[in-house]
């Protein structure tokens, strides 16, 4: 069967699986234009290969069965690495990371977990913080899982959630939509490593992947990308 | 993220509303198509016909379009049969709007009075004469308005076309939404949207109902 | 009448008026059964229908007298026995259908006319599709079987624009457009009012005096008496009492008896 | 492909899929109870001689018949919390299909009592019952017969569509399945398997509307008439 | 049979058998005239009917005799005239229209029972709902009435298991038990055959034996001269002639002896 690779090479075009619905990673600009942490970082990696890049617009649902089933080459999309996700499809090395954070409505008093007992939390459903706080049984949290960010922080700015599990960039986000109910991060989560995910046994492409990888966190321009949209830098272990 | 809505966002939202029409068309026009076979199936003198057609709606019906959609673009791609997205959804409007027009027609067909059907058995007209010259025109005219009313929940229904990667109206509103987060307005422009392409339609089945209800008095004489 | 006379053709060319006795039998029924479910509706029924002949049915409601009639026609498919009509052999599965109903014309209670069609339109249809008349011999037919019918200015009205009687005599015009050997009526004015029935039946009887051979399910006893070669009175799906049309006058059994009474 | 379907991996969390398919079956059951009331009131609003109860009426049935469930119940949710009042996501979730399905219902309703003949109208008034008499004894229950295929239908399709109020933290089926194939990436073996489940409840919920009508339509028990 | 003197003992308290003259009319119609749209049905229409009569109104289709029985019963409203039912002002906009309705009993062409409920329970409806007749008391009135048209064995059939002749008996019983002043009747045996129409109105007939008073439209002729005190023939929304049943025998216009002579 052909190697993934060459066919890319072959096809000049490198089609990249992306959700164009979570923010800061990626969304569109007032100029419609695709943007974010994960548009910029597929952007770098199509002008290093010297490809055209075509995105695959994908819902946080269909990420997976389009590099499954051939119709995208791989993902950047926030993936984040879990040993059960690694049964299905492989990933490369970190590309980044997401401090998540539980934040909360500046006005309650809460320091940490065990603050948090019986407080219902918003999370986006499936994602790494709902998995985490989800196996946290003994610090009995109740959760409440949204679709997406834009509905969990919409729930956070109308009046619906007080505490939201994300990264510590959308939770400072929401004070700005509503001032009438700021929130800060109150609670550090876990940072979790965010790879590029590609279907399963495709050893060339990967060794490839991982090389760039490797090479823009070290030259910097991965952590400026991640910067501009986070607002913060990656971790120093990460950077090398 | 962040940012006010502008002119360029309402213009996405406009591309957005051409897709949905667009599907739209597209699932009328293949599931009517295929949705009158599944009519004449079911109301087919061949019993194994009557039982197959009669299997496939329920099947259909009992499952969510979205779940369709996903098994027609990944669920073939995965058993090696690489279709486009435009093909995938077009096939599975076909498939779920076939199988409930063809439940509302096969009702139409059947509210034909018994006598009509067995006065043009009398005249000796063939089975396909009498569907065609005797029977049709008599269900279409009972059919319009609930098939018109269809059309609504279709134009609606298209939406889903986002899990293979369509940017129809909801989904260019989520994106939206999802950069300004601003949800009520941005969810009350896709609504009155959604009005302004789904209420003439409403009104029009209302219209041909009223009409319609004339038409099945004169069906029964006497 | 010209045009009658054109319809009836074959009928008097085989030398055969109306109060002539039946030759060979155009309808012939044996011995038939017909259940539907448990429901035993015909149970050995037989009768004869000479040429030119017309027989009345009558009995009270659910006596099987519809199914009868429905049977002859095979709208209905029988259990056991024989039915011939015009020489198509009607209890053999492999009947050629279409060619029997070409022979046979059927009318019934409700009018039935295509709502959807004008009453020119009703009328040519058949003929048009099944026998392939061209359009214009069609349209001359259905003028023809209009007047016959008295209703020549009611072409291009629709069904619903007709009244009850109308749409009667358009509906037997419409059969008698397919230029059948038999007519069969079901209760053909039990819809309409006395006015508009005797409309009707004055149609009815200018057919029998041309010499039609025909069928009739009917509640109207005095018509009956007055244009019946038979009657056949059916009780429980059995012919109870079968003959002229005398018979009503002196009923040989309490059922007959009873029935002719009932009405007041 | 470079696709192992792996089942068992999926159906071991059967209970989730379970504990998502009752929430489904609560949510299409509270629906389908007071959305069917609220659209027996819709109908015979519907048809009052008073023409701004029956204004009223029209509005609703349009602006519910002609907009997405899924924006109304995002109106609900989060308008509701901006004005104060804050429910639980399943309460939210149910309110919004009790009045989405209640427009619907309201629809069909009126077709099934127009269909009603006049003169069962007439007769009843006849025998001098009063209007809510006449409807009550006399139009509502043939008028369920005559329109309870469409009926049940709608409920079922309600059912399935009732996966979107998942938008808003309500743990039904396809909620549970999105969260299950999130976090295993086994989109197939979910998507097939939340299929199955979608048919099984629909055939559920038919019989059990089967049973409902055997034992609200006397006559059709008695008579076996098919419904 | 008690249970009929039963429903009818005002009548016979009043001292009015069958037979003698009316006293203060029961139903009053007086210069009626009624429009739909702009086609006029009723044209000035009067007649009265006394207590204990049996008025018969005969007339082709479309002359407004269903329209004039439906006008006395409020189910139109009438353009100008006055009609008077039981002490009743018809005509008065703020009329208590339950009230005249108890009055009242109506029975129309298509029996119209209600085919949810069995035939017990369309009979305890009304007296339950209206009169609030206790149940067990109902129960008992359903059996009485429905021993009266001879049905007493249908108490718990549904509507369709019984025969056209059955049900618009029970539709009779139906009114009966409201225990009406005036019985209005609409053509109620055209849609049976013969034999189940003598069953109809054999009932009707007792009922007249019994001094009820009542208003009915017919095309039985030789009932409607059996059974009649008064006939009144309407034509084109208009009071023709009218008479007693003798009339029928020697009519006055062209137009009644055109309608009497039609029905063959
Ligand atoms: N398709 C059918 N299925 C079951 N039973 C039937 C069917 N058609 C007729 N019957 C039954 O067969 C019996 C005879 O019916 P049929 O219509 O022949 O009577 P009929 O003499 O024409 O009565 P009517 O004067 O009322 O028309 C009735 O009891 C009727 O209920
Ligand atoms: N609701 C209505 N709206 C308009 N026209 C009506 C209405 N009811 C009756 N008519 C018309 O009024 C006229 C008289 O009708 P009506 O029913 O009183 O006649 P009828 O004497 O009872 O006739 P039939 O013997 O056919 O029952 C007819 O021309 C009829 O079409
Ligand atoms: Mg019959
Ligand atoms: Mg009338």
């Amino acid at each position: 069967r052909a190697d993934l690779l060459d066919d890319i090479m072959k096809a000049k075009k490198i089609r990249i699986a992306t959700d164009l619905a979570i923010p800061p990673s990626g969304m569109i600009d007032s100029n419609l234009q695709p943007t974010g942490s994960d548009v910029e970082t597929a952007q770098l990696l199509a002008k290093d290969w010297g490809l055209e890049l075509e995105f695959v617009q994908t819902t946080g649902a269909t990420r997976i069965p389009n590099v499954q089933t051939g119709k995208a080459d791989i993902i950047i999309s926030t993936l984040s690495v879990t040993p059960d996700r690694a049964k299905v499809i492989d990933f490369t090395k970190p590309y980044a990371a997401l401090q998540s954070v539980v934040g909360g409505l500046k006005s309650l008093p809460v320091k940490d977990w065990p603050d948090l007992k019986g407080k219902t939390i918003a999370v986006s459903r499936g994602t790494t913080q709902d998995q985490v706080l989800s196996n946290m049984k003994d610090r009995d949290l109740q959760i409440a899982r949204y679709d997406d960010d834009a509905t969990m922080v919409t729930a956070a700015v109308t009046g619906q959630a007080d505490f939201i599990a994300t990264s510590a960039t959308i939770v400072n986000q929401i004070g700005v939509k509503n001032p009438a109910r700021p929130f800060e991060p109150k609670v550090l989560i876990q940072t979790f490593d965010l790879a590029v995910g590609l279907r399963k046994n495709e050893p060339r492409l990967m060794e490839k992947l991982n090389a760039w990888i490797e090479t823009n966190l070290k030259n910097g321009k991965l952590n400026a990308i991640y910067k501009k949209f986070h607002g913060s830098e990656l971790p120093q272990e990460m950077r090398g | 993220m962040g940012g006010h809505l502008n002119g360029n966002h309402l213009l996405f939202l406009g591309q957005g509303m051409l897709w949905t029409f667009g599907l739209s068309v597209i699932a009328l026009g293949g599931g009517g198509i295929a949705g009158f076979i599944v009519a004449l199936c079911r109301v087919s003198p061949s019993r194994w016909l009557r039982i197959a057609s009669g299997a496939y709606v329920q099947l259909i019906q009992g499952m969510p379009l979205l779940v369709i959609m996903f098994l027609a673009y990944f669920g073939l791609a995965a058993i090696g049969v690489q279709v486009s997205p435009l093909a995938a959804v077009g096939a599975s409007l076909t498939v779920y709007v076939s199988a409930y027009l063809g439940e509302i027609w096969r009702g139409c067909i059947r509210s034909v009075p018994r006598p009509q059907w067995e006065a043009a058995e009398g005249l000796a007209l063939s089975r396909a004469q009498r569907m065609r010259m005797v029977i049709l025109p008599q269900a279409v005219r009972i059919a319009t308005p609930p098939t018109v009313g269809f059309m609504v929940q279709i134009i609606k229904n298209t939406s889903l076309a986002s899990v293979v990667g369509f940017v129809e109206l909801t989904r260019a509103g989520q994106i939206i939404n999802n950069s300004l987060f601003e949800p009520f307005l941005i969810y009350s422009i896709i609504a009155l949207v959604y009005f302004v392409l789904c209420f003439p339609i409403s009104r029009l089945s209302h219209r041909l109902e009223r009409r319609g209800g004339a038409a099945r008095e004169t069906l029964t004489p006497a | 009448m010209p045009e009658i006379a054109a319809i009836n053709q074959k009928a008097n060319q085989a030398g055969i008026g109306p109060a002539t006795a039946p030759a060979s039998p155009v309808v012939m029924l044996k011995d038939v059964h017909k259940s539907f479910g448990s429901l035993k509706v015909l149970d050995g029924v037989s009768f004869e229908v000479g040429r030119g002949e017309v027989t009345v049915i009558i009995g009270r409601s659910g006596s099987g007298k519809s199914t009868a009639l429905r049977c002859i026609d095979r709208f209905e498919r029988i259990n056991s026995g024989e039915i011939l009509v015009c020489g198509h052999r009607v209890d053999d599965p492999g009947l050629d259908l279409r060619a029997l109903r070409q022979d046979v014309g059927i009318v019934f209670q409700s009018y039935n006319l295509f709502p959807h069609l004008t009453i020119e339109q009703n009328i040519i249809l058949a003929p048009c599709a099944v026998k392939r008349v061209p359009k214009p011999a069609a349209k001359e037919l259905a003028r023809r079987v209009l007047a016959q019918v008295g209703l020549e200015d009611k072409l291009h009205a629709y069904p619903e624009q007709l009244s009850g009687g109308q749409q009667q005599r358009a509906a037997i015009a419409r059969s008698l457009a397919m230029q059948p050997k038999v007519m069969l009526f079901d209760e053909v004015t039990s819809a309409l009012d006395p006015e508009l029935t005797g409309e009707v039946l004055k149609v009815i009887e200018r057919l029998a005096a041309d010499g039609m051979t025909m069928v009739m399910v009917t509640h109207e006893m005095g018509f009956a008496r007055g244009i019946a070669d038979q009657i056949v009175f059916m009780h429980r799906g059995r012919v109870h009492e079968a003959g002229p049309p005398e018979m009503l006058a002196s009923p040989r059994t309490p059922e007959l008896s009873q029935f002719v009474g009932a009405g007041l | 492909m470079h696709i192992e379907f792996d089942f068992p991996a999926v159906l071991e969390r059967w209970p989730s899929f379970l504990g998502g398919a009752v929430l489904t079956l609560e949510l299409a059951f509270i629906a389908t109870l007071f959305g069917g009331i609220l659209g027996a009131i819709g109908a015979i609003g519907r048809r009052s001689r008073n023409r701004s109860v029956a204004n009223i009426c029209t509005i609703y049935v349009e602006a519910i018949r002609n907009t997405p469930l899924l924006v109304q119940i995002f109106l609900v949710y989060f308008g509701l919390a901006s004005i104060g009042l804050k429910f639980s996501a399943f309460s939210v979730a149910a309110l919004a299909l009790v009045i989405n399905v209640g427009a619907y219902t309201t629809e069909i309703m009126r077709a099934g009592f127009d269909a009603i003949p006049q003169g069962q109208i007439e007769a009843a008034e006849g025998l001098a019952l009063s209007r809510l008499q006449i409807y009550w004894h006399v139009i509502l229950l043939p008028a369920m017969e005559k329109v309870y295929p469409s009926l049940t239908s709608q409920f079922v399709l309600l059912m399935l569509a009732s996966s979107v109020t998942s938008q808003i933290s309500a743990e039904e089926l396809t909620a549970v399945a999105n969260y299950i194939q999130s976090d295993t990436y086994r989109a197939f073996e979910t998507y097939i398997l939340v299929a199955l489940a979608y048919v099984v409840l629909s055939l559920i919920m038919r019989a059990g509307f089967w049973g409902l009508g055997m034992l609200i339509f006397p006559r059709q028990r008695r008579l076996g008439t098919p419904l």
